[in-house]
């Protein structure tokens, strides 16, 4: 405003950081929301969830859709979350949320769980990347029991044009969403090399973006097939480089899910002792992705699975 | 830790990990999943545009074999991933897998919704953890809401169900804890409990490893076909509800043809089909 | 579903057509709706519209938006529209609409037009394509003249959130969707060299879509990189193999709008007799896309500036 | 058929055709179209968000100017062609032209537009008919509804500019024809009539041929510079309505510094900003 067009030598500036330096600069200790990208177990940015537990991040809603898998999961065990909109909470094949389960099997939890269902959460995050305050649902959620059980989430109105009554859910804005691509520039242009999921719309929808990558290429790459850039740099924050970051989901075409470590996951994390054993050895233990991996890859559950009954 | 899975790495430029599945074979004999898939790809018409959701191995396989039999006109939607006619080399577990995307486009999800809630889609696979004798299904929980004796994970995107032309409903299983009376939590709305097939409609078929079932005019779940070796007395004592029967004979359910057999194999490198259920 | 699994001998169908047969037998005599696509003077797919306008086809609803140019002045001066929903129609530095301001201005023509704006008709256009019945707007449409102008198009209810007034707008699902990509296959996946506008949700929204291509590929090409895929082949009702189908408007990649045929356009719009000379030379006149290009090539445009004042 | 105008094909293996504009030069000297883009640049501040939309010319020079200067950060999204950070080599006057597309992302128009509605651009640039004294402007008609004098264009995007947090008017005349008492249909609100500043924003800056004007505390059109060769007068009698003057004398737009000229002059290769005006 008050530069008067004398050229400046300051460069653009680079948004490459560190995982612990992304998380405690740009996560503030209790957010209002989070939205967490990919979908199942693919391309989940489990690196960027696992370092805001260990920095004892707090997230007042989390949004569990459209599918969420491992993040879930340990963000619900271990009590980083006060409420979450269930989309969809599970493994696909491999078999159901065991966190999640007990935690609502067991009905004392302080985690308020709202029922919901992923095509009303993403339409509500396409309402919220347009401006709009709200977004109308197509017909036929009202023969479900959605409504009934979750009234807060979806309302009732009557369509103005036709007469007919509608649902309609408030737009979603997430205060903080994190996603994975496979590749960025240092300026955040990431690029998907497989599918893109919600995460381009999340993009456009939430205030503050972290992304982490496989690799870094040059900002002449972006330039030359800039067709392929999935999320483009002006909505995000960081970019944070961390190799098989995803684990254990996977990384399109870069590394499938972990199938092995999922199933013991599974396995251990169905008692509370199993569940601790795994967050002290995968998510506090280790203090930075290489020892993480370290771990992964030793592969030594002996201790954990002394945890079970 | 198990022996059994174990990482292969596959030729190639990508580096990409998959892996082997325990108990996987050639495929080469028919199993209770080859069956299950050729019967719903029976169900599928030339031109049907089909979206599969979540764990839709056996949604992916009958709609690929119906496109390289009957319809080659057939479009699928895989799921979250995007892929839109992929060609399954190989078919893979996850409906979200990087193996979808060797396919003719590769929709974000938000699109994929469009294209199921919109009303573009012919047919919707879904499952639950629950279905009653109505058709409805349950993803949501078993049990009362404040302390369910089983947490599902969520109705996931089949509430929208009713917005695509036919709904087929799917299950690994066949017991009286799946097909139950009426289910704890609607997720997906079944036909309207009094009207009958009048007013909305509910899902057309439920393929289950015993059996093919349809509705009747008045909306109650039906047997259609019991799957070779296994009897009508086997699907009415695992089905927790007063199944209706048809008239007659029950027939059998048709076993995939050699010609079937042969172009299953084209795509289910691993064998999953075998060992699915 | 009678059909017990024997392997068929058919094979996919090919969508290819060519321009004549494909308006006379996807688009009925009267339409209830249209909408266009491309954008400003960019992949309008001009030769469908004239074919459109020589086979006679009437549409009772014409959306203008997000941005249309050449369309909208052969369509309202050729009378082949009922109602005109007006998000932006004009030549951007080129100039203003002649046809589409001499109708309006004389204030004697039998075509409405509706007072809107390109941001509601593409929520609209994205309503329709996920079987939303209507779309809220953002804040800020109350704060013009546009609500009070078509009451209709925007209609007012409160959010049942906030207790706040909103504006909403009905979906829109175009009856016909005229589309042009650079490339397809011959099943219709259709590939943008540029820019994807509107065009990729219009695949969603419209309940039929007929594609012009200035090349077709194989099917083999579209597997390959099916990322590049603008618009999956499932919506895609014919496919038009067309040599700069989009004159005078550009195809991006392949060629830039013809500037010079578009001033003397506007030039020679400005009187009815000009227009009229317009639409005999290349709309009514020349019998297939080829003569048309002959005569653009030829650019004797005499008769027509005769037209003029 | 005029002569001025000569398809020029560019090197390249594109088939891409280009327009060689009349009157076009090498852009040495500096002209109208410079002096404004510069003081539109100066207005921009490193990191906004930019969106411009149809016929943006001047807004896209400016934006790239500013990137190139004191705004390394400057994200420009390029309006209906969806490029952001196109790096305008050429530039080129339709916004929705392939060339913006050398760029670093190609957005779809929707996206361009949840951008835009949705909260996520620093400055939106918009032009129109009609700009009155509090900033609102009229892309629709002057005249009555029914039978109006001139019909324009339509609205566009520009009721949404309210969205966004700064709106940046520009025009390439300046006639009491456009800036008038008060419009007869308001596409883009201006500052609300009493309340003045508070409340809703409306326009921050005007930018013309012969001045740049801002908003008094009360949201009042005010001069804020008259450019090189332009006296007070001259604007004051150009404009329909009582122009706010600000007390003292009124300064001189800041002419383009050689170092913005040679900027310059690397994108605006045909030399178009000489005769945009």
């Amino acid at each position: 405003m008050d530069d008067n067009g004398s050229e400046s030598q300051s460069p653009r500036a680079s948004k490459l950081l560190d995982l612990e330096e992304a998380i405690s600069t740009l996560v503030p200790a209790i957010s209002e929301s989070l939205w967490v990208g990919g979908m199942h177990m693919h391309n989940v940015p489990m690196a960027l969830v696992r370092e805001c537990i260990r920095q004892g991040k707090r997230f007042e809603t989390f949004y569990a859709g459209p599918s969420s898998s491992m993040a879930a999961e340990l963000l619900i065990g271990t009590g980083s979350v006060d409420r979450v909109i269930v989309g969809y909470i599970g493994f696909e094949h491999i078999g159901l949320a065991p966190v999640f389960r007990r935690t609502v099997e067991n009905g004392a939890s302080k985690i308020e769980f709202v029922e919901a269902d992923s095509g009303s959460m993403t339409i509500a995050l396409q309402a919220g990347a347009w401006g709009q305050p709200f977004a109308a649902l197509p017909d036929g959620i009202a023969d479900t029991d959605l409504p009934a059980a979750s009234p807060a989430f979806y309302k009732r109105l009557d369509n103005p044009f036709s007469g007919d009554a509608a649902f309609v859910v408030e737009a979603i804005r997430p205060s903080i969403a994190l996603v994975h691509c496979q590749q960025a520039d240092e300026y955040g242009n990431g690029i998907f090399k497989g599918s893109v999921f919600t995460d381009r719309l999340l993009a456009l929808a939430a205030r503050t973006m972290i992304m982490q990558v496989e690799g870094v290429v040059d900002n002449n790459q972006i330039l030359k097939y800039p067709l392929q850039t999935g999320i483009p740099a002006l909505n995000v924050s960081a970019v944070i480089p961390i190799n098989f970051g995803c684990h254990p989901t996977s990384s399109h075409r870069y590394y499938n899910y972990d199938d092995v470590h999922l199933r013991l996951y599974i396995e251990a994390a169905s008692t509370e002792a199993g569940f601790a054993d795994y967050v002290k050895r995968f998510v506090s233990g280790p203090e930075d992705q290489e020892e993480y991996m370290r771990r992964v890859q030793n592969q030594d559950w002996s201790s954990i699975q002394e945890g079970q009954p | 830790m198990s022996d059994d899975y174990k990482p292969v790495l596959r030729a190639g430029s990508d580096p990409l990990v998959f892996f082997k599945y325990p108990g996987a074979d050639d495929g080469s004999g028919i199993s209770k999943g080859h069956i299950m898939a050729a019967a719903m790809s029976h169900n599928l018409r030339d031109g049907d545009v089909v979206v599969v959701g979540a764990n839709s191995l056996l949604p992916m396989a009958a709609a690929r074999l119906a496109q390289l039999t009957h319809a080659p006109n057939l479009s699928l939607v895989a799921g979250a991933s995007g892929g839109v006619n992929s060609l399954l080399e190989p078919l893979v577990p996850s409906s979200a897998d990087y193996s979808n995307l060797v396919a003719e486009a590769v929709l974000t999800f938000p699109e994929v919704l469009m294209i199921q809630m919109g009303g573009k889609a012919d047919v919707f696979f879904a499952g639950g953890l629950q279905i009653d004798r109505r058709g409805n299904c349950n993803l949501a929980r078993v049990g009362k809401s404040d302390r369910p004796v089983m947490r599902g994970p969520g109705s996931a995107g089949i509430p929208w169900a009713s917005q695509c032309g036919r709904t087929i409903l799917y299950a690994t299983s066949h017991t009286t804890r799946l097909f139950v009376e009426q289910v704890d939590f609607v997720s997906l709305a079944g036909w309207p409990s009094a009207a009958g097939k009048s007013g909305r409609r509910g899902p057309d078929l439920v393929v289950t490893p015993l059996a093919v079932m349809d509705f009747t005019d008045d909306g109650n779940m039906q047997l259609q076909s019991v799957h070779s070796g296994v009897t009508v007395e086997d699907v009415v004592s695992n089905t927790g509800f007063e199944l209706a029967l048809p008239e007659g004979t029950v027939p059998t359910t048709p076993q995939p043809t050699d010609a079937e057999m042969r172009v299953i194999r084209e795509f289910d490198l691993d064998g999953l089909l075998a060992i699915v259920i």
